[in-house]
C-alpha cells in the first residue's frame, strides 16, 4: 500500500446531524468542508474528546461528500458513548485525514469487501470508488444480529452485490461471514476488509489459501495515530515495501517480522505480508 | 482588584545549562521526533522535543497490545521499539537540525556502560541540544527499571553518561520506588545536570474476556491524569532534596497543571499523553500561563518555580 | 454459543479463616462502621465491613482540607482521627453486633507495642471477626508509613499482632515501594492471615490561586479508578510472591473492575471510594459478577480467583 | 443545632426543567416526590454523577414544593459541568436528605439572611419557613455582578427586605455584602448565613462582635457526605453541643477543639462555636 499524499490538519467541525440506525450505533454528521476535500477510502481521523482527558478515537470517514463527513460509532465504552451523545450544533475537534487508506486501484475489477460490524464505516468510500472505476463490488457483511446490519442498503445502491450474515441468523447467513466468504471468496480477484480481529484473520486465511490478494484494515488501541508513539504495532515480514525501514530487529534476536505502526505504515496491510 | 498592566510576559527558563523559550518539552516516546505533529502544531511555539529514547542495538519492541485505555489515564508497554544507535545517527539525526525548537536526546541502556556509550555518540552530534537519561523505564522487564529504582545503580550510569558529554545531562526518574530522593540526591552526586521527574508509573490491565493481562508485555507504565497527584509529590519532595533543576511530569493537561509543577519546584515541564488527547495542548498550556502571569502580575515565569513550596532547595 | 443454565452462582469466599457471603467488603475508612450507610443499602448484600483505623490514643486528625477530588480519583488526608481504643470499646464496637456482615476491625500504630496492644484488646471482642492490620497509612507524616515499607517493620508489626490474636489476621500493605513483594514475605514469614493489597497511593495537589498545597498535611492518599492500574499490579505481583489469600483493593467500582482483582489473585475485594460516587455500587458489584458467572459458565466465584495470573501461587 | 429527624434515602428522580437564568448559573428541577416531602430548610443532597468516576456533589434543595425539588448549580468544575448539561428527561440518583439543616425556630422573629453567590440556593426554604412563621427577614445577597444575583425576586416576593451587594458595583452597594451587613447586621435578632468561607468568617466576626447568634452553612469538598470518611472536618469548639462526642483530642495534645464533620454534625453551625 503506497502512502497516499494527503495533508493532515487540525479541523474545527460542527455536528449537524445525529441518527441512531440501531442501538447503540450512531451517525454523527459533521459540518467539515476541508476535511471532506481531502479524505481517501479507508484513511481514519482522530477525534478530540469535547470532555478532555482520555486519548482522542480513531474513526473512519463513513461518508463523504461536498461539505459533509459522517461517522458512525459503535458505542463500546466511555469515549464512544461521549461521542454518540453529541448533539447537533456541538463543536468537536478532529485531526486528519490519516493512515495509508486502501490501494483501490491495486484491488482490480473484480473485489469481494468484507465488513464485520463497525468495519462497515470504512468499505462505504472503497465502494464508491470501485464502482466509479465500474468494478464488480460484492459486499459480505455479518453482524450480531439484523438490526445491527447498518447501512447495506447504500452499498446496494451503488451496485454491489450484498451477502449478510448475523450470529443470531436473524438475517441472512446464520453464523460468521467468513463461512460464505470461503465458499465464494476465490471467485474474487481481490478482497478488501475491515472489522474485528478474528475476523480479519480469517479473511486472511482464506485469501492467503486461495491465492487472492486481500487488503485488511486493521484495528487496535490508538494513543497518537499520528505515528509518534509506537503503540500500535503489528507485526510484518521484513520484506514488505510497508516494513518501516526502521527498526530492524534486536540484536540476537532471530525474527523474520518487524514492527509496523498500524497508524502509519497502515491501517491497511496486504494480508499476506501480515506476520501474526 | 488590581489592574495589571497587559505585556506579554516572559515563559523562557532555563534547565540547567538549556535554554528553553517556552517551559513546555514534549515527554520522550510521546512525540516522534517533532515531525510527526508538525501538521497540527506549530513547533515553534514549544520549548522542545524529548527524543524518543534510544539504544545501542536496535530492538523490536514488546508485543502487541501496547496500549490500553484506562481511567483518565493510559497504560503503554512500547518495550523501547528503535532501530539502535547506528541507524539512527545515520538516518535520523540530520533532520532533527530543521526543529525551530530545542531538541533533547534520549539514551536508554541495559548496562552502565551502554549510557555511556550512546550518550558519547549521541551528544557529538550538533543537532541535539542536551541529553536525557532514561534510566526509568519500566517495560524492559527485569532489565532497565532497576537503573532508577537502585541508587548506586543511578548514581553509575549518570556518572558514566557524564563522563561522555559536556551537554547538559537530565536524568529521568522513576516514581516506583520507596523514596524518590535518594535516588535523586545519587545523580546529583554523579554530576547530572537536571532531573526529569517522573516516569510512568507501574501498572497492569487485565481482559475479563479473555482472562488474561491486555499487554502484551503484562505490565506497563501508566501516564496522564490519573498519575499527576504521584508525580507532582515526587517533584515536590525532589525539589526539597537537590538543587537540581526539575523538568516536571506526569499528566499534564492544561495551564493549571502546569502551574502546579512549577509552583512546587519544577523549572520546565513535560508534555506526553495529554498530546494524544488534542495536539494543541501545549500551545493552549503556554496561552494558559501567559494569562495567569498577566493576572497574577508576575512579569517572568521564573519567578514561580517553587512558589508553593517552602522546603524547595533550588534557584529560580 | 453455549448456553448455561441460569443457577444463582456462589460468591462466597474465604480470606484465610474470615468467611464471607459476598466477596465484597468496604475499604476502611471510607464506610465508618457501616450505619451511616445503612439508609442507602442492604447490608446483608456486602460480604462485609472494614471498619475505620482506630489507634491507641485519640487523635483529633490532620487540619482541613482533608479531601481534594481529582482526575478519576481522591485525595485524602484525614490523619486517622478516631476516639481512641478505649472510648472505641466503651461506646462504639457494641453496636458493631447489630451488622449483618463481618466486621472486621482496623488497627493502626506507631510502634511494634501499638500493633500489639490495640490488636489484643479489639481483637478480644466477640464483635470483632477479624483484625486488619494498617501499617500503610500514607496521611501520619513520618510516622505510620514507615512499617509497610520496610520489610523488617512489617514483619515485626505482623508478629506482635499476631501474638495478640488467634483470629484471622489481615495485613494491609502499600503501594508505596519499589518491591512490594519483599514486604509481602515479610508479613507471610511473621504468621499474617491474609493481605489488603493496596493502600493508597502518595500523592498531592496544589491549589495555584493560594500558591499553598490543596491539603492541611500538605500530601495526601490517591484512591479510586485512577489507581486501580497501579493495585491491580501489586496484587499479581503479591499473589506470584506468597501463597496467603489477597484482599484487592484500589479504583473498583464495577463488577469489571472487581474481576480484575480476583482473575489476579484476590480472594475478594474491598470497595472505598467507589461509595462516594453510588452508595449502590457494592451491590451492583455483586449483581454483575453473578451475571458474568453465569455467562462464562463458572459456579463459584473462586474458581476464578488467579484465573488470569499464570505466576498465582495461591489456592482457590 | 439539633439533627433533624428525616429519613435520608437513594431517590431515583427525573429532570424536569432546566433554567439558566444567568451564565454558569443553572437551575435544573426534578421530579422527586419523597424526597420533596422530607427536606428541611439548609439541608443538601448527594447528587450521583451520571457518567460515574467523581464523588456525589453536594447540593442545597433550592425551591420544595409537591413534587419537585430544584437545584441551582454553579459551574466550577467538572461535575457541576456535567450536571449543568443534563437534558430535562435525563434520569439523575440522589441521596439525602442529609445534614442538620438550619434550626429556624432558634433564630427567633428578626433574622438576617446572608448569601454569598449560590449560597442563596441554601436560604431559600429557609426564608420562607421564617415567612411562615411571620418573621421579620432582611435578606443581605452579594455576587459577582448583577447577571449572577439569581433569584432576589423570591425573597422580595415573600415579604424580605432585600440589601444587594456586587463586587463590581454593577447592582446595589459596590463590594462585600457583609460591609452593609457589618452597618445593619446588629439590628437583627440572629443571623443566618451561606456562601464562600471568607464571607462566613466575616459575618461570624460581625455576629461575635455584635453578640448576635449566626448560623453559619459551611462548605467543604466532601467525599461520602454521610459522616463516614470524616473528611469534611472544622474545629469546633468542645463544649459545644454540636461536637461529635468521638474523637477528644489526641494524648498529648493541648487543643481547645474538635473535629466535626460537616456533613453529620453540620452543614449548619453556631459561628461563635467554630474554631477557625
Ligand atoms: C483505524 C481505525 C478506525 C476505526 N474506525 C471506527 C469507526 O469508524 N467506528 C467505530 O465505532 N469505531 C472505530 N474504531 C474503533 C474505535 O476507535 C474504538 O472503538 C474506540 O476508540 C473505543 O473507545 P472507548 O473509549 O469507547 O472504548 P474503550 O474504553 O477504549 O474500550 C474498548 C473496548 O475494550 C473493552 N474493554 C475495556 N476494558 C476491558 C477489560 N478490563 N476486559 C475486557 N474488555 C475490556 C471495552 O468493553 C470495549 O469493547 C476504529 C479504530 C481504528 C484503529
Ligand atoms: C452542603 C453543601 C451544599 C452545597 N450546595 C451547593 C448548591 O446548592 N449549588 C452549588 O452550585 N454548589 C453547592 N455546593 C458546592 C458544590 O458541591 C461544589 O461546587 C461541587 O462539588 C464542585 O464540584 P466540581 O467537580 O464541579 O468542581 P471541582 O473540580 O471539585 O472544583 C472545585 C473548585 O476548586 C477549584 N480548583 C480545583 N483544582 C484547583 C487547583 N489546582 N488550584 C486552584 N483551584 C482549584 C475549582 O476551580 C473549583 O472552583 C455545596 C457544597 C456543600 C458542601
Ligand atoms: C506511549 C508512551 C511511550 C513512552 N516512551 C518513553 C520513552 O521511550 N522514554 C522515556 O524516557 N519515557 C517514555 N515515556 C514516558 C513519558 O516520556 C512521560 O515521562 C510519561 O508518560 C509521563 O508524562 P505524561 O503523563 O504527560 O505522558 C513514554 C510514555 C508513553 C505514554
Ligand atoms: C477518605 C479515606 C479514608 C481512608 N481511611 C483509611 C483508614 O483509616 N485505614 C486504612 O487502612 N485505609 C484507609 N483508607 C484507604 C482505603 O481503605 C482503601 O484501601 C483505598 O482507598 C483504596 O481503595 P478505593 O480506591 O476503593 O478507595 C482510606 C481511604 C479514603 C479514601
Ligand atoms: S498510535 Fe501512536 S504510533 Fe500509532
Ligand atoms: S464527607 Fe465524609 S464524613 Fe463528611
Amino acid at each position: 500500500m503506497p502512502a497516499l499524499l494527503t495533508s493532515p490538519a487540525v479541523h474545527t467541525t460542527v455536528v449537524s446531524e445525529r441518527r441512531e440506525p440501531a442501538s447503540g450505533i450512531v451517525i454523527v454528521g459533521l459540518r467539515a468542508p476541508d476535511l471532506a476535500g481531502a479524505v481517501r477510502p479507508g484513511q481514519f481521523v482522530m477525534v478530540v474528546p469535547p470532555g478532555g482527558e482520555r486519548c482522542a478515537t480513531a474513526l473512519a470517514p463513513y461518508e463523504c461528500d461536498g461539505e459533509r463527513v459522517s461517522l458512525m460509532i459503535v458505542v463500546v465504552g466511555s469515549r464512544t458513548r461521549e461521542l454518540a451523545t453529541l448533539a447537533p450544533g456541538s463543536a468537536l475537534t478532529v485531526f486528519g485525514p490519516l493512515g495509508n487508506g486502501f490501494d483501490a486501484a491495486a484491488l482490480g475489477d473484480d473485489v469481494g469487501l468484507v465488513a464485520g460490524g463497525v468495519g462497515i464505516a470504512s468499505l462505504l468510500l472503497l465502494a464508491r470508488a470501485l464502482r466509479e472505476r465500474e468494478a464488480s463490488v460484492r459486499l459480505y457483511y455479518g453482524a450480531r444480529t439484523a438490526a445491527a446490519l447498518v447501512g447495506a442498503e447504500a452499498f446496494a445502491a451503488l451496485g454491489c452485490a450484498v451477502t449478510l450474515a448475523t450470529d443470531d441468523g436473524s438475517c441472512g447467513y446464520r453464523g460468521f461471514v467468513t463461512e460464505p466468504l470461503a465458499r465464494k471468496g476465490g471467485e474474487h480477484g481481490a478482497l478488501a476488509a475491515c472489522g474485528p480481529s478474528p475476523m480479519l484473520r480469517a479473511v486472511g486465511r482464506i485469501a492467503v489459501a486461495g491465492g487472492v490478494p486481500a487488503q485488511l484494515s486493521l484495528e487496535e488501541a490508538f494513543a497518537c495515530g499520528v505515528g509518534a508513539c509506537w503503540g500500535c504495532a503489528v507485526p510484518l515480514g521484513r520484506e514488505s515495501a510497508q516494513a518501516p525501514a526502521f527498526p530492524a530487529p534486536s540484536f540476537g534476536e532471530r525474527r523474520d517480522y518487524v514492527h509496523a505502526r498500524i497508524c502509519t505504515e497502515g491501517p491497511v496491510f496486504w494480508a499476506h505480508e501480515l506476520r501474526w | 482588584m488590581v489592574t495589571t498592566p497587559r505585556i506579554t510576559p516572559d515563559l523562557s527558563t532555563n534547565v540547567g545549562a538549556l535554554r528553553l523559550a517556552f517551559p513546555t518539552l514534549m515527554a520522550s516516546g510521546c512525540y516522534g521526533s517533532g515531525e510527526e505533529y508538525a501538521p497540527f502544531v506549530d513547533l515553534a511555539r514549544i520549548g522542545g522535543v524529548v527524543l524518543k529514547s534510544v539504544t545501542r542495538f536496535p530492538r523490536l519492541g514488546n508485543d502487541a497490545p501496547r496500549l490500553v485505555p484506562v481511567a483518565s489515564g493510559l497504560l503503554n508497554a512500547i518495550g523501547l521499539q528503535n532501530p539502535g544507535i547506528d541507524a539512527y545517527l545515520e538516518r535520523d539525526v540530520a533532520k532533527f537540525a530543521e526543529r525551530p525548537c530545542a531538541v533533547v536526546g534520549s539514551v536508554a541502556g541495559f548496562s552502565v556502560d551502554d549510557y555511556g556509550y550512546v550518550t558519547e555518540r549521541l551528544a557529538a552530534r550538533d543537532e541535539i541540544d542536551a541529553i536525557e537519561l532514561n534510566i526509568s523505564c519500566p517495560n524492559v522487564a527485569h532489565e532497565g527499571e532497576t537503573f532508577a529504582c537502585d541508587a548506586a545503580l543511578a548514581e553509575r550510569a549518570t556518572r558514566a553518561a557524564r563522563q561522555a558529554t559536556t551537554k547538559p545531562l537530565i536524568v529521568k526518574l522513576s516514581p516506583n520506588v520507596t523514596d524518590i530522593t535518594e535516588i535523586a540526591r545519587a545523580v546529583e552526586a554523579a554530576g547530572g545536570d537536571a532531573l526529569a521527574v517522573v516516569n510512568t508509573v507501574r501498572g497492569m490491565a487485565i481482559d475479563v474476556e479473555r482472562r488474561a493481562p491486555m499487554l502484551g508485555n503484562v505490565t506497563g507504565g501508566l501516564s496522564g491524569a490519573a498519575m499527576r497527584p504521584i508525580a507532582l509529590l515526587a517533584v515536590w519532595e525532589v525539589a526539597a532534596a537537590v538543587r537540581l533543576p526539575i523538568v516536571g511530569q506526569g499528566g499534564i493537561e492544561t495551564a493549571r497543571d502546569a502551574l502546579e509543577f512549577l509552583l512546587a519546584g519544577a523549572s520546565a515541564v513535560s508534555i506526553g499523553t495529554a498530546n494524544f488527547t488534542d495536539p494543541r495542548a501545549p500551545v493552549a498550556i503556554c496561552d494558559g500561563l501567559s494569562t495567569y502571569l498577566n493576572e497574577h502580575g508576575y512579569a517572568a515565569l521564573r519567578d514561580l518555580v517553587g512558589a508553593a513550596n517552602p522546603t524547595f532547595l533550588g534557584t529560580r
